[in-house]
């Protein structure tokens, strides 16, 4: 498979404090295009607050963000969206009262233009970007395996169907990157494999993926390369192999050997 | 010191929240006086286990014993009296009361006004054992320092006069030195009250440092259990992925 | 001296509003919600005061209890049956189930009681006393006294008995109270209860200067609201520093400006303040969590 | 699919028009207008609190805005009701957006509050400005643009006239919401209501669609007023306030959040309710409380909620049976 060898993503020197608490401190790395990478590191290690500030819903402390060689460390959620980098939640967030199907066209929202005017009026620039989203929708829920599924109230999907319908509505934003927060938590093994074959998928149109992680054994399974988090701290960047051997990732998941 | 009868049985428990099940079948004995540790990477199920046996939770089928009787049915705030108690990870201190006022809730299940003299040597005994919190008697509880809240934790849970007290990654978020203490004073307990260890960790080689028995969870499952030694020294070799498939 | 006398007269419609905002506080740190029907339990407590004053002919001192029991009851039965019930849908329905009361409770009083404005006697005396120079009817004295009362009253309830920091514990953290053998849901009644009791106090309190029955005393119970927004809903002192400060604002509107624009700039006034630091005066920034 | 919907607004649309000349008295016509004048007021609310997820409790400050606008235009001024009404739609618009600003800072009951502070404000202002909206004395004798030359006149061509004008706006306003609904406008709205932090995070500028909300609920509550000022040919201070907001509300939850049959339910119920019962006139707002207690409690769908539902779950088994 062909790379393009750019960092699509490149965070420097990131710190987040919280009053008193740092959450994250002097962050730095960086994401190269394509890749599908993995971050993990204990609770309370500063993963979600990471994400959190990529994707804007947090204000920064000091340090920058560079997306595709722009700043967007000051940006606002709906402006990294629009810009190709969109996020997941820990937990399933899904606009209960819509089908499956307008999830995911609600997804479109960025990619597939029409106006208020048009729309009050239903002109037919509106009822083109109508057909157009549900077109697009229902490809990325062929894709996730979910068409048959199009017109079910999102509130009675199961677990798996709503993460993967959350995959769908996010790579409708048009994205380049996808951020996904713990999308194995809840699964069992079979939902497990299946997310980790979508993920392959998705990743081998040239889609950049990063996920915060549990499942050390998924990560080390799927990734190219993983992310340690420590007490907020950047802890170890390496492939799945270096990661395992690491002595100080083993000293953060297993505490240290010495006596009481 | 002998373990002559089981404190707490844990039979076929599956629990989870909404349609996610998080526990499947578990099964965990742990014997009086016997300090025992749950341990296993976070997402597995440890805190959903400890919520389940302190009634924060209720389990959607399989049964807890406690000293004989079945816990089905007893709300948490009943299980207290009973003597289960839970230092929580998020340490739960009612943050704009102060030190002490947090103790006396500790002792809420029992204290009366017939029994202030029990309180009163309840609560120096909290002292002796944690010292600082005497200084900070007065202080708002969310003006101490991470270390000090644990230490508050702990101590409130102790003022319930426990048999069991179920603790949730005590090490999270603080200094290995603060880690060491808290850890040095659990075991102390141990020893010298008739109160059992139910010791939560991601921190495994410190959880396994003072306990007698230990399970290993894994994804909702137990997947073995086993003394102390023996787990600790499996651990050591499979590293931090615990997987028993993967590392095979 | 016209200064002292508008502070004066601020101060005491301001301790009405502290009352009635300590209520809303006890409420919404209890069961996350804001009541709007607290107006019509001021209401109420004035004409259920009336009632046992003129009809039965009670004492006053024994009527403030009979009455704070009364809505303390009813603000049980108001949340456990309805409130409560609705809050589990969404925040929307918790807000309309309490709308709704509101509307239930004021127009059970004019349908069974009455829609006019009744008189009702004040604790002594209506003459003005002239203290220092400023003129002060009895019952703005009674007023500032019972209110000092009630307020080191709930100080030392909250901070020196355990029940009284049970209540704040279940509020605070439910599940760490459960933990140390609170019934939260016990506790959480208890706030209702005190918040409607002392919603029926304000209503006596305010009666003889409102009249009641009348519209006005459902206004003062907005007002309590908007005292506790402007205090800062999550501080326990909100309450009374909103309360003094939206009492003295509009007495000195009242006073220098115009009475017919007081509602509205303290309307205006806790918009601006919210809209600068939503937290409220006291109040401290929640973070909410992703 | 598209062609039945647009015959059933077809069919609507010649049912308003003749409705009038199917031998109905006069009261009941002018009933049924004023049923059309909350409607579309209640349309606008119920896309707020339904559609777009947001608070108002002050919705009752605009239909003021739109009623005192026109009023002054035609009575003052001079100018056609046919230029006053947009004008009067346009300022409440303009109005509306000054909640839809502080809905971007508050949530859930901070927002209730606020709003409703805003409505108390404006009914303040309605009562304590008298060289704008007459102060309590109101404006009276605001003329049928129907009958030139002469003040008030019940008059039934003008009453069928108002009838056609306050239920033909209904039925344009309703028309043109359930366009936005089935469209990509209305399903960022539908987002943000369900879980604003997910819409945010998809792309959806919810600030813009927040303020966007209220000035549309604002418009139309605008317009219903214009329609109301000559429908009794006087307005005055008092029918602006909260309490009418809080029977706005009523109507809404009555009839059923967030469907524009619910809001039209709702105000047939709430307009023609109390002429049934006329005998009990005092209890008409308890009765009305007590349903929306009720309705919150046991049927949040409101009363169109259960009868679709029944409607649906008939078809489906004549369906089956089929």
């Amino acid at each position: 498979m062909s790379r393009i060898a750019f960092d699509i993503l490149y965070v420097d020197g990131l710190t987040k404090a919280f009053g008193g608490l740092v959450a994250l401190q002097d962050v730095s790395f960086n994401i190269a295009a394509g890749r599908i990478v993995g971050i993990i590191g204990p609770n309370g290690a500063g993963k979600t607050t990471l994400f959190n500030c990529i994707s804007g819903l947090e204000k920064v402390t000091s340090g920058t963000i560079l997306f595709k060689e722009r700043n967007i460390t000051r940006l606002l959620p709906h402006e990294v969206v629009k810009l190709g980098m969109v996020r997941t939640f820990q937990t399933t967030r899904l606009f209960r009262h819509m089908t499956a199907l307008e999830n995911v066209m609600a997804g479109t929202y960025l990619t597939v233009r029409s106006s208020l005017f048009a729309d009050l009026l239903l002109l037919p620039k509106a009822l083109r970007a109508e057909q157009k989203s549900r077109e697009k929708a229902m490809d990325l829920l062929k894709l996730v395996k979910l068409d048959d599924l199009a017109d079910l109230r999102a509130e009675n999907l199961t677990l798996s169907q709503a993460r993967r319908m959350e995959i769908a509505r996010v790579l409708a934003t048009g994205a380049e990157i996808l951020l996904l927060d713990e999308p194995s938590a809840g699964l069992d093994d079979n939902e497990r494999m299946e997310l980790v074959a979508l993920l392959r998928e998705i990743n081998s149109t040239g889609m950049t993926v990063v996920l915060i992680e549990h499942d050390i054994d998924l990560i080390i399974n799927l990734c190219e390369e993983i992310i340690v988090l420590n007490y907020g701290r950047l802890l170890a960047k390496g492939s799945p192999a270096a990661i395992k051997n690491n002595e100080a990732v083993l000293e953060a998941y297993l505490g240290v050997s010495d006596e009481l | 010191m002998s373990y002559n009868y089981p404190l707490f049985n844990v039979h076929e428990l599956i629990a989870g929240y909404g349609g996610i099940r998080v526990l499947h079948s578990v099964n965990i004995s742990v014997d009086r006086g016997e300090p025992t540790a749950l341990v296993g990477v976070n997402g597995s199920g440890k805190t959903t286990l400890l919520r389940v046996i302190s009634g924060l939770l209720h389990q959607v089928s399989g049964s807890i014993e406690f000293l004989g009787k079945s816990l089905d049915g007893v709300p948490a705030e009943k299980r207290v009296a009973f003597g289960i108690c839970l230092v929580p990870e998020s340490r739960e201190i009612f943050a704009n009361q102060s030190v002490q006022a947090n103790l006396r809730l500790g002792a809420y299940s029992w204290l009366s006004s017939s029994k202030m003299d029990l309180y009163k040597e309840k609560l120096d005994f909290v002292f002796s054992v944690f010292p600082i919190l005497e200084n900070r008697r007065k202080q708002n509880a969310g003006t101490l320092s991470g270390g000090e809240q644990q230490m508050l934790a702990i101590s409130r849970a102790l003022m319930a006069q426990p048999k069991l007290m179920l603790l949730d990654e005590p090490s999270t978020g603080l200094a290995p030195l603060i880690v060491r203490e808290i850890f040095r004073v659990l075991k102390e307990l141990n020893k010298t009250l008739d109160l059992t260890l139910f010791l939560v960790e991601q921190n495994t080689r410190l959880a396994l440092k003072i306990v007698k028995k230990g399970y290993l969870i894994e994804r909702g499952r137990i997947m073995f259990s086993d003394s102390a030694e023996s787990l600790l020294e499996y651990v050591n070799k499979v590293g931090f992925t615990h997987s028993a498939v993967e590392n095979k | 001296m016209d200064l002292l006398q508008f502070t004066v007269s601020g101060l005491t419609i301001g301790s009405v509003y502290a009352i009635i905002g300590i209520g809303y506080y006890l409420i919404y740190i209890s069961t996350r919600v804001i009541n709007f029907a607290q107006g019509a339990l001021v209401q109420l407590g004035g004409v259920v005061a009336l009632s046992f004053l003129i009809s039965w002919k009670l004492p006053y001192a024994l009527v403030f209890f009979i009455t704070f029991f009364v809505a303390a009851i009813l603000g049980i039965v108001f949340d456990k049956a309805f409130v409560g019930p609705a809050g589990r849908h969404s925040v929307l329905s918790s807000i309309l189930m309490t709308v709704g009361g509101f509307l239930v409770f004021e127009q059970a009083i004019y349908v069974f009681w009455t829609k006019d404005e009744l008189m009702f006697p004040a604790i002594s005396g209506e003459l003005p006393i002239n203290i220092l120079g400023v003129m002060i009817i009895p019952q703005a004295l009674w007023i500032i006294i019972i209110t000092a009362f009630i307020l080191s009253g709930l100080w030392i309830f909250f901070n020196c008995t355990v029940y009284g920091s049970a209540i704040m514990a279940a509020a605070e953290k439910p599940e760490a109270a459960r933990l140390v053998g609170i019934n939260v849901n016990i506790m959480t009644s208890s706030s209702w209860a005190l918040a409607a009791g002392l919603a029926g106090v304000a209503g006596i309190l305010i009666a003889p200067i409102t009249f009641a029955g009348g519209s006005l005393s459902a206004e003062v119970g907005i007002k309590g609201f908007v005292a506790v927004i402007l205090g800062g809903i999550t501080h326990p002192l909100g309450a009374v520093a909103g309360g003094l400060l939206l009492g003295i604002t509009e007495s000195l509107t009242t006073g220098y400006v115009s009475s017919a624009f007081k509602d509205a700039i303290s309307f205006g006034l806790l918009i601006a303040v919210l809209a600068l630091r939503p937290e409220g005066i006291m109040g401290q920034a929640r973070r909410e969590k992703v | 699919m598209d062609k039945r919907k647009n015959l059933i607004w077809f069919v609507l649309a010649i049912v308003i028009a003749l409705f009038p000349f199917l031998g109905v008295n006069t009261f009941t016509v002018q009933l049924l207008t004023l049923a059309g004048i909350y409607a579309t007021v209640a349309l606008g609310l119920s896309f707020v609190l339904g559609n777009a997820g947001q608070i108002s409790l002050g919705q009752a400050a605009f239909f003021g805005i739109g009623a005192f606008t026109t009023a002054q235009l035609i009575t003052k001024f001079q100018i056609s009701f046919w230029l006053a009404l947009p004008a009067g739609g346009f300022l409440a618009g303009l109005a509306g957006a000054a909640p839809g600003y502080l809905a971007l800072r508050f949530q859930g009951h901070y927002l209730a509050m606020v709003t409703l502070c805003f409505g108390l404000i404006l009914q303040i202002l309605f009562l304590e400005l008298p060289s704008i909206t007459g102060g309590a004395g109101g404006i009276p004798d605001i003329p049928s643009p129907f009958i030139l030359g002469r003040a008030i006149d019940n008059s039934a061509g003008a009453i069928i006239k108002t009838f056609h004008v306050a239920w033909f706006l209904l039925l344009a306003t309703a028309w043109l919401l359930n366009n936005l609904l089935s469209a990509r406008s209305g399903r960022a709205f539908a987002a943000i209501r369900d879980d604003t932090l997910a819409a945010e995070a998809t792309g959806i500028p919810v600030a813009g669609y927040k303020v966007r909300a209220f000035i549309i609920a604002a418009v139309l509550a605008g317009l219903s007023g214009g329609v109301y000022c000559i429908h009794t040919h006087y307005i005055g201070p008092e029918i602006f306030g909260v309490g009418s907001s809080l029977e706005f509300l009523i109507i809404v939850v009555i009839g059923g959040l967030g469907s524009p049959v619910g809001a039209v339910v709702g105000s047939l119920l709430f307009a023609v309710l109390p002429e049934v019962m006329r005998s009990y006139e005092e209890y008409r707002l308890l009765v009305f409380g007590c349903m929306l207690m009720l309705i919150v409690l046991i049927a949040p769908g409101g009363i169109w909620g259960l009868v679709s539902n029944r409607i649906s779950k008939v078809w489906k088994n004549v369906k089956n049976r089929l």
